[in-house]
């Protein structure tokens, strides 16, 4: 069988799944659906396996393949086939998609058993996994855009998946208009490709954009801006990234799946998919790798201040998403996708941990809460420690290798692209606190009373239920908190996807030494050979000081949070008070949810009760409706200026006659 | 064959006249999939490669004012058809499942609207279209006005309707004189006709077609409804009974759409290329204000309303970019849109009589325990807001994209509404079915009655999800045709021409013909250009 | 002397009346005001008349004095209604219009 | 001469009109239109319209500002009070009288009207005499002569209807 004939099987097993898991959630078991919903996406990621051996087996020139089902929507000049791609990138991504997914199906076979909605869950969950194959899969950018939409539903659905608390039902919305603004960015791209280019097709599209676009011609920046509005929204990026923090209202292996392993790193794959457009316009190019810093830098002094677990962690995902569009986008392509694969792993497990622990806490999710969890739950602790060293870039785990790749690249790329060295070991400096933070926080320390419950009798501790972020009494009909938690401790499929997970975070980074094996880059060369910035290649030295410097600044990260946290344990009350303003601006996330409320919901709701209260009943009843009551409607459309005071009619008179007489004089001069 | 699908409901519905109370639902139901069997006969034998109309019928109906009784189908109409006969099938079976006051005549009007509504698709003859657009009203004015609900806080069903009928009436009146100023002006002292065919091949003057262009625009633009001449919406809409609205919204108003590229585009040329932009203006503030209104609203029903408002706004936008695959999107979204809405207003009805209610703020949490009419309301609440994947993302993308390349800015103004319905659509949903369960609210599982009338409706938009190509190919030269009729008379919009040609033997053809793009990347001197 | 000065002039006769018509009360000067602004418009007739010698400007600036002179007349015939009925003679006060 | 003459009356005119707009009596208001309302009947005349000058001493400051008198002294002349109901009036409407003012300049002076800046061509005698303006009146525009006065006689009719002795009008 061929690659893309596997890449068929890739897309059908987790569909399949969704629908058998959805149309028999009368008639299956509870543990079949969660088995069957695991199994197809083992079956997905067996089939990625094959296809990647199939690809392996051509010259590295050939490994790209298209292949086409049916006509989509062909007419008019348009040709829309349903269509998938392969090649190393997006075999690269199937394989981290479904690799991951398979583990946090099973997390979650064990995590959700108590849950009501446990069809529901694991329907919506392969759907998911069907579309972010679909996402990296596609042969075109509509299936692409049908790919980035489905996730965004996917997302929106799983979120709101505990649809009776009002604050889950918000942050769904939320996620899934920000997201559809991102598709809306991918449209307009689509459109003025195909103008440009006169094709959607990947093939065609990368392979004429060199000979019809010049370097920077607006065109292809306005193609490039414009992916990366799609970009953005997707990988939670300054400033369309309110969603993020907030969709950690949905389920923890949601979090872990779709809000930090797979599908907001869609972004950087769509900036690692579209490089040759990139090239053509490194205006575009340096914009994203700007905002990715910015967003890097401010999502981890957000982080340092978070008290919400999931929150601090959904900050440090935007962090290390921000290190991956840096990456993509100055030209480390290779380096930014392995980053996206270690952070998959770390960030997961990171997760799942953080699932557990907020399972013995009963839903509670302030770490102000939590203390001597180590005592309690030493595998789920033992699994957060490697979590958090591999994020923090602990030398010699997978961070430290993935993410010290790509500020290497910077260096040796030169001029001005060594502010993102500079900044990005900064931020190197920000990852290693707030993740030893979270951890010296939650895990020594004396026992809280539920970690004490877990000590002493072995019981995860029970709640009356509430919503933790407005504590209102929880409506259980929907499942949460089903009447079981369930901790990593007491459960075997969560505790094998959480150990392989550990086991790949601390070693996974082992596939991409520099200078001693560096697979990945080998793997994707061939989807980045023409690009002229894939010739920059840091030397073997440079790389190892760069590695060098990141294990400094990881371990002084560590120490300052050890001593800050453990040794000097009112370090940081004092740090608050000292440094108000600052923390206040960072408590209050950099108030990008207020500026945003300010600049768009409240005008866009005025206009709508404007519309709703006045212009409907004044003018489209008064004007039209000329049948009955023309006069009476006449007098009611001047009523929207009418305060009775005759003078300032007047008043309306001279200005209108003022602007007139100045659009007059503007115009003829 | 096309006689017998247009005269088919109405003799059902005079034939149930004489049939006992409990029956005429029944037999309408009958009827109506009669028709429907008779339409997709129409469809299968349908030929998309062939020229012109097809299963014509053409009789010489009052010759001395060149009246002929003549229809035809062709790619712009022979889905509008079956989407008649689809919608109106699941409208009365969903009727004939609910009891009704005097369900002999009830049904009677029901079939009856649907002679006229496909009578009115299927027209060739520009004064026999006008005569079946204007039968459309009596029926309705009937089912609204009689089997309508009263308001408390509002004007009575009667005066709702009334209020429509002055609308459509007086933009039908203006049609009519349009129609006979055309078809007279056309024949310069000769034999009047009123074949369309006949007239657009040989326009009327450009000074007589910009003021008959606004008579025929006046009609089809309050039949929408659009932007400004919606007034009779909201409380028509309130009054009127469910299933009669779900095909009123489903169809009629997809008949404003389908005129003008009937009729407006072929016969007034020259005005349609001239008033290219107002309309294209008021399309656009259709689909903002339709958008705007839709979320803000607390009526389930108006909801639904406005967002077909905003959705008729894409429609007319797409037909006036002036451009095929803008017309082609419009044709698919029409169809797009009468399966959504629809079931949207089935589902709507089902909503009120579990709450008891049509006020948003009041209902919630129904999702849990009726799962599966939570995942049937999902599903065509995601196509609604043309969700990428759905036809409808398809019917837009291709809409949009038309207008992309006549009218830049337009387009992207356009498209802010595709945010809007993501917003409003969802509010929908989630009002209804989520958050907290509402006092008053039974959470109850949609009965075999109802799944019966929702689920195939739903299938369709699952179906055309999958192979939007279906409707695509058989409108696209019907659709070229039409348009090319513009870019025929006064030059037409400039069309921007892609920088690579896209029949050139660079575009892919498909398959593994791709796979040779990458090999030997060219090193062109903007690329080594571009390295810093 | 230049035609300039007298359209000058003009505007700013205008401007004046302009100005008064916005912010006083008492309708009897708002008619005043009135006057100014058909004066200056007026004045400026009658320049421009002289301007291309050619009388059919001062034709003009009779019609609209014929004008005035009407707008006089039914003005203050609602002036005097007004104040027959006892109603304050200021134009805020008159505010049976409001919406 | 012309030009002392055309200084002293302009200032005469303005004089008037800010005092039109300043005078919180509106007695004071009537006089001071009389003033600038003689002082444009010079200008007119120093523009050689005779006619015009006559009819505007004659009609207006003569006829109209009797009837406005009449009507002040009837209705009492109150001063009105200080304070503005309407925020912010106060404020914009100057503004606005000076934005006007500016455009207007502009306008005119901007525009390339040709004979701008000069004092017109040289005119005979007869230029703006009555009988000059009589003939034009009753020869080339009769027509808007005579709606005139039919508009003249309805505003007069009207205002016997509006001022008239009724109980309700």
């Amino acid at each position: 069988m061929s690659a893309t004939a596997w890449a068929w099987l890739v897309l059908l097993f987790p569909l399949l799944g969704s629908i058998a898991i959805g149309l028999g959630f009368r008639a299956l078991p509870a543990k079949a659906a969660g088995a069957i919903g695991t199994a197809t996406i083992a079956a997905a990621f067996l089939c990625g396996v094959a296809m990647l051996v199939n690809l392996l087996g051509d010259s590295p020139d050939a490994r790209h393949h298209a292949s086409s089902l049916w006509d989509y929507a062909s007419a008019a000049g348009l040709d829309i086939k349903l269509g998938i791609y392969v090649d190393p990138l997006s075999t690269f991504m199937v394989l981290v998609v479904t690799g991951v997914s398979a583990l946090i199906h099973l997390y979650s076979f064990g995590y959700m058993q108590s849950d009501e909605g446990y069809h529901r869950f694991f329907s919506y969950l392969n759907f998911f996994v069907f579309s972010m194959l679909l996402l990296v899969l596609a042969g075109n950018f509509v299936l692409l855009t049908v790919g980035w939409a489905f996730v965004g539903f996917a997302s929106y659905a799983l979120i709101s998946f505990w649809y009776r608390r009002t604050t889950a039902t918000k942050a769904g919305m939320k996620a899934f208009v920000i997201n559809v603004i991102g598709d809306i960015g991918l449209v307009l791209a689509a459109f003025l490709i195909f103008r440009e280019l006169g094709s959607f097709d990947y093939g065609t599209v990368f392979e004429t954009a060199p000979k019809v676009f010049s370097v920077n011609e607006w065109t292809v920046t306005a193609i490039c801006l414009l992916l990366l509005v799609g970009a953005f929204a997707k990988s939670a990026q300054l400033p369309l990234h309110t969603w993020l923090p907030d969709a950690m209202e949905g389920p923890t292996p949601v979090s872990s799946l779709i809000h930090a392993a797979t599908m907001v790193t869609a972004g950087v794959y769509l900036i690692a998919r579209t490089h040759t457009l990139f090239v053509l316009a490194p205006t575009a190019a340096d914009i994203a790798a700007f905002t990715g810093l910015a967003t890097l830098l401010v999502a981890g002094t957000i982080a340092l201040v978070m008290t919400d677990l999931k929150r601090a962690i959904a900050y440090s995902t935007m962090s290390q998403i921000g290190y991956m569009v840096v990456g993509v986008s100055i030209g480390a392509y290779s380096a930014g996708m392995f980053h996206l694969m270690t952070h998959a792993f770390f960030k997961a497990l990171l997760f799942m941990a953080a699932g557990s622990i907020i399972a013995a806490m009963a839903n509670e999710q302030n770490i102000d809460k939590m203390s001597g969890f180590g005592r309690a739950m030493r595998f789920t602790s033992i699994a957060m420690l490697c979590g958090g060293l591999a994020l923090a870039a602990f030398p010699f785990t997978s961070g430290f290798f993935s993410k010290d790749e790509i500020l290497a690249y910077a260096t040796a790329r030169g001029g001005m692209y060594l502010i993102f060295t500079v900044l990005g070991y900064v931020g190197a400096l920000l990852t290693a606190i707030y993740t030893f933070r979270l951890i010296f926080r939650v895990l020594p320390g004396k026992p809280c009373p539920e970690a004490q419950e877990l000590i002493d009798s072995g019981h995860v501790h029970h709640a009356h239920p509430f919503n933790p972020a407005t504590g209102e009494e929880e409506d259980t009909e929907v499942g949460f908190p089903g009447a079981e938690h369930h901790v990593a401790e007491q459960s075997a499929p969560m505790r094998i996807a959480m150990a392989v997970l550990a086991f790949l975070a601390l070693f996974g980074g082992l596939v991409q030494v520099p200078g001693v094996d560096e697979t990945i880059t080998k793997f994707l060369d061939p989807v980045f050979a023409d690009s002229p910035l894939s010739e920059i290649v840091p030397s073997v030295g440079a790389s190892w000081a760069g590695l060098a410097i990141g294990a400094a600044i990881s371990l002084a990260g560590i120490g300052i949070a050890y001593w800050v946290y453990v040794l000097r344990p009112g370090t940081s009350a004092a740090l608050i008070r000292r440094l108000r303003p600052v923390h206040t601006l960072f408590a209050n996330k950099w108030y990008f949810d207020e500026a945003i409320d300010l600049l768009v919901v409240r005008p866009a709701l005025a206009v709508g009760r404007f519309a709703n209260r006045t212009f409907e009943r004044l003018v489209v009843d008064g004007l039209v409706s000329g049948t009955e009551d023309f006069v009476g409607a006449g007098g009611r459309v001047v009523r929207l200026v009418q305060n009775g005071f005759v003078r300032s009619y007047a008043l309306l008179l001279i200005v209108g006659f003022a602007g007139l007489a100045l659009y007059f004089l503007l115009s003829s001069s | 064959m096309i006689n017998s699908l247009l005269w088919t409901p109405l003799a059902f519905g005079l034939a149930g006249l004489f049939l006992p109370r409990r029956l005429a639902g029944w037999w309408a139901t009958l009827g109506a999939a009669v028709t429907l069997a008779i339409a997709i006969a129409l469809l299968a034998g349908f030929d998309s490669g062939a020229p012109g109309l097809q299963d014509t019928v053409d009789v010489s109906w009052i010759p001395g004012l060149g009246v002929d009784y003549s229809l035809g189908l062709d790619g712009l109409n022979v889905f509008l058809v079956l989407l008649t006969a689809v919608l109106w099938t699941a409208g009365t079976a969903f009727a004939a499942f609910r009891e009704q006051e005097r369900p002999q005549l009830f049904f009677l009007m029901m079939l009856l609207g649907e002679t006229a509504t496909l009578g009115a698709f299927v027209a060739q003859d520009l004064l026999l279209f006008v005569l079946f657009f204007d039968l459309m009203l009596v029926p309705f004015y009937f089912l609204f006005g009689a089997w309508g609900s009263d308001r408390e806080d509002g004007p009575t069903a009667s005066a709702a309707t009334l209020k429509m009928i002055v609308y459509t009436l007086i933009g039908s009146l203006l049609m009519l004189v349009g129609a006979i100023a055309t078809a007279i002006i056309a024949a310069d002292g000769g034999h009047v006709t009123f074949s369309i065919a006949e007239l657009a091949k040989h326009p009327i003057g450009e000074g007589s077609q910009r003021w008959i262009f606004w008579f025929f625009a006046a009609a089809f633009l309050v039949k929408m409804p659009a932007f400004l001449l919606h007034g009779w919406m909201p409380d028509a809409y309130r009054a009127a009974p469910l299933p009669v609205l779900a095909v009123f919204s489903g169809v009629l108003a997809k008949v404003g759409a389908y005129g003008f590229l009937r009729v407006v585009l072929p016969v007034f040329p020259d005005a349609t290329v001239e008033f290219q932009e107002v309309v294209l203006a008021i399309a656009l503030a259709s689909i903002l204000y339709g958008s705007v209104m839709a979320f803000t609203q607390t009526n389930v029903r108006l909801v639904a309303g406005y967002s077909s408002v905003a959705q008729l706004g894409f429609i007319t936008a797409g037909i006036f970019a002036l451009s095929s695959d803008g017309a082609d999107g419009a044709v698919l979204q029409m169809v797009n849109h009468g399966l959504v809405v629809a079931p949207l207003f089935v589902i709507v009805a089902i909503l009120a009589e579990r709450s008891g209610t049509e006020d948003l703020r009041e209902m919630g949490g129904m999702a849990m325990r009726a799962p599966v009419l939570a995942a049937l309301f999902l599903i065509v609440t995601l196509a609604t807001l043309a969700m990428p994947g759905s036809a409808n993302f398809v019917g837009e993308f291709y809409i949009l994209n038309g207008l992309f390349d006549s009218k830049i800015v337009f387009a992207i103004v356009a498209i802010s509404g595709v945010a809007m319905s993501a917003y409003y659509a969802l509010r929908l949903y989630q009002r209804t079915m989520h958050n907290r369960l509402a006092g008053g609210v039974a959470s109850r599982e949609i009965g075999w009655k109802d799944g019966v009338v929702l689920a195939p409706l739903v299938l369709c938009i699952l179906g055309l999800a999958l192979y939007p190509q279906l409707v695509l190919e058989r409108t696209d030269n019907s659709v070229a045709r039409s348009v090319a009729a513009i870019g025929g008379s006064s030059g037409g919009p400039p069309k921007t021409q892609a920088r690579v040609d896209r029949k050139s033997p660079l575009a892919c053809a498909g398959g593994d013909a791709c796979s040779v793009f990458w090999e030997a990347p060219p090193t062109t001197p903007s690329r080594s250009g571009s390295s810093q | 002397m230049n035609v300039e000065w007298y359209v000058v002039l003009s505007s700013l006769l205008f401007a004046i009346g302009a100005t008064g018509i916005l912010i006083r009360r008492s309708p009897v000067v708002i008619l005043l005001c009135l006057e100014l602004m058909l004066n200056a418009g007026n004045l400026a007739l009658v320049a421009f008349s002289r301007m291309v010698g050619n009388q059919q400007g001062q034709v003009f600036a009779i019609v609209v004095m014929v004008v005035a002179a009407c707008e006089v007349v039914i003005g203050l015939g609602l002036i005097v209604a007004i104040f027959r009925r006892r109603l304050p003679l200021d134009v805020d006060e008159l505010t049976e219009l409001r919406g | 001469m012309e030009a002392v003459l055309f200084f002293a009356a302009a200032l005469g005119a303005l004089a008037g009109a800010i005092g039109v707009v300043a005078f919180r009596n509106p007695f004071y208001g009537v006089l001071a239109l009389i003033v600038h309302l003689f002082s444009l009947a010079v200008l007119f005349l120093l523009l050689s319209s005779a006619f015009v000058a006559a009819a505007q001493v004659v009609v207006y400051a003569g006829a109209v500002m009797v009837l406005y008198a009449f009507v002040v002294a009837y209705v009492g002349g109150d001063t009105e009070p200080a304070w503005d109901p309407i925020p912010g009036q106060r404020f914009l409407a100057p503004l606005l009288g000076a934005a006007l003012f500016v455009e207007l300049s502009i306008a005119v002076l901007g525009s390339s009207l040709v004979a701008l800046g000069t004092d017109g061509p040289d005119v005979g005698p007869g230029f703006g005499d009555p009988a000059a303006i009589g003939h034009l009146l009753l020869e080339r525009f009769l027509l808007p002569f005579e709606a005139s006065s039919i508009l003249l006689l309805l505003a007069a009719v009207g205002a016997v209807v509006l001022a008239g002795k009724r109980g309700a009008a």
